[in-house]
């Protein structure tokens, strides 16, 4: 790869056109490509209300480094048509010196556009793909993408080989025509996209989506068993769990229902294997009372929740992070339990494989919370490390006591478990309060003591330090969680690349809180930005009922779909260090 | 763990010294009897039963036995029966219910559970009402029976859990009377034996607060026609029987659940190749 | 608000102008004009229908039409129809779901919605998958249907509703194709007219999910035999045709639901006077 | 009624015995009897697992003035028999000088019991009962209970007359023969337990339960349809208003399940009547998703749940206050409604009344949290007022529109609602984000406009001066919600006595939190003591996270089922100003 001088670190790209114009394809060749190549990059599916044939966008950011979030505005838009343009204009803003490529034969620039006074380049593509035996105008935008930001040309040819070839060897030749086509139009152009060459070259990496990571988490932390009904933005999830568990000698069971499925679950663990579901909020709201019933009979279980637009049906396609108050406080009763956030995409393979950890070893319902931003983003990332997580339970060996008591009151609150067909071990499990044995009381101790144990249990524990993403030194703090801790990292380098530096707090184990370590981690703090995605502010209502904030807090907080990004956050900084 | 056992068992073997609950009197206590009698004939130890229940008097049975058992939340018992026996099909697995919990808040898992025909032993102690929350009518509650929630009764039909069970898919579906240990033993052992989802119906009298079911001894009746394996034929007599016919009134040939999980654990390697992108090569 | 109109109506005064999110060619823009179509010849105003739907492709019809609608949550529409039509007998209320919504996580609704005996009409557009979530199977796919989530097929043979339906309590069994407008007019028209519950399967095609089901044309037939009121014959029928026969199955005579809500507002005083205990007379 | 000086204001009595011996009988019908003297009291009943045929308690307290919550101990224990004497002893503590009446032929007195020194009374219950003909000795009892308080024994009498008639004539004059047997013993003993004359006298009293209450608010409030699923410990409510919705042109359907039942409510109050629902913990998880439909489709519903030990399944038949958590919180997404606890079983109705008013005002779901203790407390008390709430919903009167708006942006967030069957009025109800006519929509407007609008609603409503009920004048602040207020009232009152003076600031609503009232009403505050009966402390959590408690915080709380009682809250404040 030769580059100009003028190459940056970071190009935002968006590729659009109506339902069947194959946006989302050129989008997905274009990002693997750049995989290839060695960089990283992401990408996000934009798509309307219909189900199909509706209008769809490919949202991509490549970057000669791991990138953290996506775009807040676009260098190059590449329109195979202008169908609903005032859609795009609203979700994917151009930068002032942005580009647009489009086909003067599909319709006027839209006004919204036009005004902005970006530079548009006016190709074609349907006639050049016309030229092309089986050409498709998607891969004519491709080429110009690529063209735009000087990618090799091998690796364009590599994957559209590999990810075309099921269809034919004409389909594949045809596409690299057009693909070569489309390059062919950039040398007449004024501007280049160019992008620098990868920061650690030769590097393998890893396309996934965060629902994908998720799925691959929880098997290498041990899971074999899954049941789930499906729901958006969560079915990939299951989609990739139900072959791969196949694969290890695991079954997934396609439930009938949310309710089935949670008991599904607790079923298998209760026989002796680690298991999960995955849902998002109206899934998990069904799940509810029997989150409660896996607390109180102390069955390990994990729950992945990918968290969409709230309240009730909300925005099924679109990211929020407001399950927050539900997976912590959602049960009736006394049920404390696990709450884990990813931070990132790669994060969500290792916060589920945790989360996993943490349920078997604590016997414990264990909820993570995902969400559509991470979910469904198709990401390059470095190949993740094996870590050491695995499904390990205390378990009851059979045969040597009198009475095996299932719900002993130990001194770390985790008693050994029968695992059915054990000898001697057997009890009856249950939902009910009841003695260390396992038999409904109501008497007061019983009651005490079996809550104790199960606050203690889970408040004992020895996290490590993965309770959060602690990074940087400043007596400006962002305390944030979960997938905002992208925005916030990016926002966090540009300031200091100007000069400010803050440091990020970002929770990675909402429940229980870890109020020691994150005032440890506050200690000569002045400020403290909190931000979330909601439009209640959950989670700095989590931070005040748990601790007091030990500084002058500002909070930063907004509903979905519209992602709070890097430069508001930055906004949000600059302004208060100069108030 | 599921080694033929050479000591024969007795019922009792089956039974935890926990005491009942249940009102004296309550067919519930012949259902245990039946069901330990059952698994002591079959032989299986006691430690490779499970048995699974939801909420109510009769949901209150798994305690009283020397299983592992799961008494869980009200209406769930199938689901958490299915993900059990899927995990471990190395157990037998019973799951235990009343009408209330089975066919009132638990009728969608009993026909998904019939439609997915896991290998279980589904057994309803029906006693035509809500013992444990003192007398509501249920979905088999006839329709003049009187109660502080529906004064002069519900005028409701009660539906016929039976047919539902064969329309849904269902492979072995009897009725029995709690009363008659004999029968009941005999026909829970078949149901055992047989592959795929067994349904029994144990009409199980609530002395406290349906008096009038201690009359069933006297108005239960053998079927008069032979178990069938055609279900269209079974259902339509089951429709027009009297609701008192008990026996084995189907046995089918369809194909059990196939998935299970194996303690074979293989290599994450080829798992994880999809993700993987070649780096370019040098160019 | 239920009088008489004087004024015909017109298919078209029953569609809003929303457009369909549906895919072209989806089964369910037929069955849209098979309602408003029903609908117009039966002369209830709009404003006396309620529409009420869960989620899924097929829930998304209440918007499309000019009735008042409900857009609930998945699964749960008919549980909120029995609320609507028993506080307001006065209106027309139909239920309008998919075999996902309607059979796999509303199921339970289901067969307490047929027992209950409610006057509404239930249209389940069946069209053997998930649509909306993008190609999962239902309860009514068949077993060697190949999907992302259950690869090669699920296994499991597709269950019976008309059967269950019976089995339940409904009181009028209908199947239509959504090809098919004028029967399928013809139908709906009928099960409104029917006292009770009249439940009515529509197939209709997901050309995106499932293109072998634009073939359904071709497949599906009418009933051989005429309908009939005796609920037994009618699921020994279906549980032995081949699921693509199309026609009214059964017409009942069982007792609709009885209780509702008027606008009579009595004297609490008589209520409250259980609760007061007579002062002490002077000692 | 003729009185000694010793006369104390304030009795209590338990009367025990084993499955049929008709312990809890006798406690009603003395419970009504002392109202018909015009004296105030309660009666709680304890019984153990089994389902019939269990050893019962029936607990008293019988005051001459209105009271506010049950004993901490006793004065008078008959027994009539001494099965099961261990449960006793730990769930009804005899005071010091308190007396045991008990039946030398049923056995030993436990040593739990003749250790503590009390005075012990032999009679000879079931011999005396033999001797009148159709005698039991649970009226023997009767006798002897109101023997010692000085009883009028006409109101025995007519209770008598009234509660046994049904039996037969031969019945009600057994039942007349044994009490006149048993408070012919009375004279021939040592010590009496007089009872003062009622503070106001002549006046009608009620006898109700906190369940029966909670029902004709409801009905009062304009409810004319309930669906409901029974559970203990609220079915009591659902079988109290099947027969009063009846009578009153209403109408209640029992339920498949609760998914069921509170979709039924939503349909009918879709359909213009004002509806109710009724559970408890488990049964509020199962809707928790539809509420989360009603706040996003703003359709008004009202949610009774009455608590009981959790989580799961629990301690079905005690009281505890954990399920604040879920009900305010509980929801997926931003889902803001009203959540009410009424402070006394007198105030279920209130409460109650009041909910169907917001939630019919504002178009929200709103939750009643009751407990056990409220909703199956049998209570004597003045016969409550008629107060004006009354469902009154902003209705869309048809016809004047170009295109009715259903969710239209209004001043107050609160948008007419179109009745099915006004013509014009037509539109879709949906829990998918939506435009203001109610199409479904992911646009960020839309989905911040319409949140906004439901956060606005609640939080600028007019709650008037029933959000809390606060009483005294002091910098010692007791803080509390829903059933613990009447113990904190009670200890209020003997601090008071001891010249120690606590104000009160109880929680009526507790959602919206209404902050500025609060932070008010705490103006001047130096102690804040926070009372409530649960095992994490919920409450305090929750109002940690709506605002800074201005003063020094102290905070006692248990799970159930244990009740908190007046003299450990004394105890709490006593050691406080003397620390
Ligand atoms: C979610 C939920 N709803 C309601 C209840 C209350 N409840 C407990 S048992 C029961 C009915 C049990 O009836 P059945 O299954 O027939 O059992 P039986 O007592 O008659 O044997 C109900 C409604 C509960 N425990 N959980
Ligand atoms: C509680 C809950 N679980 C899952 C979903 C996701 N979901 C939406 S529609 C649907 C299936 C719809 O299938 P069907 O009723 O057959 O409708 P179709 O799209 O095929 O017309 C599912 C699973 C949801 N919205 N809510
Ligand atoms: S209430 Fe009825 S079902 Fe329950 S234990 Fe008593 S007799 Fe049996
Ligand atoms: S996905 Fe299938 S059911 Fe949904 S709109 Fe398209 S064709 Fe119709
Ligand atoms: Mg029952
Ligand atoms: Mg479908």
């Amino acid at each position: 790869m030769t580059t100009s001088q003028t190459a940056s670190e970071s190009v935002s790209v968006a590729i659009v056109g109506s339902g069947g114009a194959g946006a989302l394809t050129a989008g997905s060749i274009l990002l693997a490509a750049c995989g290839k190549s060695g960089l990283y990059g992401n990408m996000n599916r934009s798509v309307g209300p219909q189900i199909r044939g509706g209008e769809a966008a490919a949202l991509l950011r490549i970057c000669s480094h791991p990138v953290d979030c996506m775009s807040e505005s676009y260098d190059l838009l590449i329109a195979i048509d202008w169908n609903n343009a005032d859609r795009f204009a609203a979700e994917m803003p151009l930068k002032p010196d942005g580009l647009v490529i489009c086909d003067p034969e599909s319709g006027e620039v839209p006004d919204a556009i036009a005004k902005t006074g970006v530079s548009i380049v006016e190709v074609n593509m349907k006639d050049l793909a016309k030229e092309v035996a089986g050409g498709r105008e998607n891969m004519i935008a491709l080429g110009l993408a690529a063209g735009v930001m000087g990618l090799p040309i091998e690796s364009l040819m590599a994957i559209v080989s590999a990810k075309l070839s099921d269809k034919g060897e004409h389909i594949v030749e045809a596409g690299r025509n057009c693909i070569e086509a489309g390059i062919a139009q950039v040398s007449s152009h004024a501007r280049s996209l160019e992008i620098k060459p990868p920061e650690k070259q030769g590097d393998g990496r890893w396309l996934i989506t965060g629902n994908e990571a998720a799925g691959l988490g929880a098997v290498r932390g041990g899971v074999r068993f899954a049941a789930a009904y499906p729901i958006t933005p969560a079915t990939e999830i299951l989609e990739w769990l139900s072959p791969a568990l196949s694969k290890t000698g695991g079954a997934l069971v396609q439930a009938e229902d949310e309710l089935s499925s949670i008991n599904m679950i607790i079923g298998a663990s209760y026989g002796g294997r680690a298991s999960v579901t995955a849902t998002s909020g109206p899934g998990l709201a069904l799940m509810i009372e029997s989150i409660g019933l896996a607390a109180a009979s102390e069955v390990p279980i994990v729950v992945v929740d990918v968290m969409r637009g709230g309240p009730s049906t909300g925005i099924p396609t679109k990211s929020e992070q407001s399950d927050l108050n539900i997976a912590v406080y959602g049960c009736h009763g006394d049920a404390p339990h696990i709450v884990v956030a990813p931070l990132s995409v790669a994060d969500c393979l290792f916060s589920t494989q945790w989360a996993v950890h943490l349920a078997e070893a604590m016997q414990s319902p264990a909820i993570v919370l995902s969400d559509q931003s991470l979910g469904q983003a198709h990401v390059l990332i470095d190949q993740p490390a094996n870590v050491a997580f695995l499904a390990q339970r205390k378990i009851f060996a059979g045969g040597q006591v009198e009475t095996y008591n299932r719900y002993a009151l130990t001194a770390d609150g985790v008693s050994p478990m029968a695992i059915p067909g054990t000898p001697g071990g057997q009890y009856t499990a249950d939902g009910l309060t009841h003695s260390q044995k396992g038999t409904p009381s109501s008497k007061k101790s019983d009651h005490q003591d079996q809550l104790d144990k199960r606050r203690d249990k889970i408040a004992n524990f020895d996290y490590g330090n993965h309770w959060a993403d602690v990074e940087g030194d400043s007596d400006m703090v962002i305390v944030t969680w979960g997938s905002m801790t992208g925005a916030a990292r990016e926002a966090i380098r540009k300031l200091s690349a100007e000069g400010v530096s803050v440091k990020l707090v970002a929770l990675r184990l909402i429940a229980p809180f870890m109020k020691d370590n994150f005032l440890k981690a506050l200690e000569g703090t002045r400020r403290i930005l909190v931000l979330e995605q909601t439009h209640s502010g959950q989670f700095h209502q989590y931070l005040r009922a748990q601790c007091d904030l030990p500084a002058e807090v500002r909070h930063f907080h907004r509903p979905g779909p519209h992602l709070i990004g890097p430069e508001e956050i930055c906004t949000q900084i600059r302004d208060w260090i100069s108030a | 763990m599921n080694a033929p056992q050479t000591k024969p068992f007795k019922a009792g073997d089956y039974r935890s010294d926990l005491t009942p609950v249940w009102c004296p009197g309550c067919g519930d206590f012949h259902v245990l009897m039946s069901v330990t009698r059952a698994l002591a004939e079959l032989g299986t130890a006691p430690q490779d039963v499970a048995v699974i229940s939801g909420i109510g008097c009769s949901s209150r049975i798994p305690a009283y036995t020397n299983c592992y058992g799961f008494h869980g939340v009200h209406g769930r018992s199938l689901a958490l029966a299915t993900g059990l026996k899927v995990a471990r099909s190395d157990l037998t697995v019973m799951v235990m219910s009343g009408d209330g919990d089975g066919f009132s808040i638990g009728g969608n898992h009993f026909l998904h559970a019939c439609r997915r025909n896991v290998d279980l032993t589904y057994i309803v102690m029906d006693n035509r009402v809500y013992g444990m929350t003192k007398g509501q009518p249920s979905p088999t509650t006839e329709p003049d029976w009187d109660s502080a929630l529906s004064p002069g009764g519900t005028g409701l039909s009660p539906f016929h859990p039976l047919v539902i069970a064969l329309a849904s898919g269902a492979n072995f579906v009897a009725r029995e009377f709690s009363g008659d240990i004999k029968n009941s033993t005999r026909t829970i052992i078949e149901a055992i034996k047989h592959p795929g989802f067994s349904f029994v119906e144990i009409l199980s009298p609530c002395v406290t607060f349906r008096p009038d079911e201690k009359e069933w001894k006297n108005t239960v009746h053998k079927a008069s026609v032979d178990e069938t394996d055609d279900p269209a034929r079974a259902a339509r007599r089951i429709m027009t029987d009297d609701g008192m016919n008990v026996g084995i009134l189907y046995r089918g040939n369809r194909k059990p659940y196939k998935a299970h999980v194996s303690d074979r654990i293989d290599d994450m390697a080829a798992l994880e190749s999809e993700f993987a992108i070649p780096p370019a090569s040098k160019t």
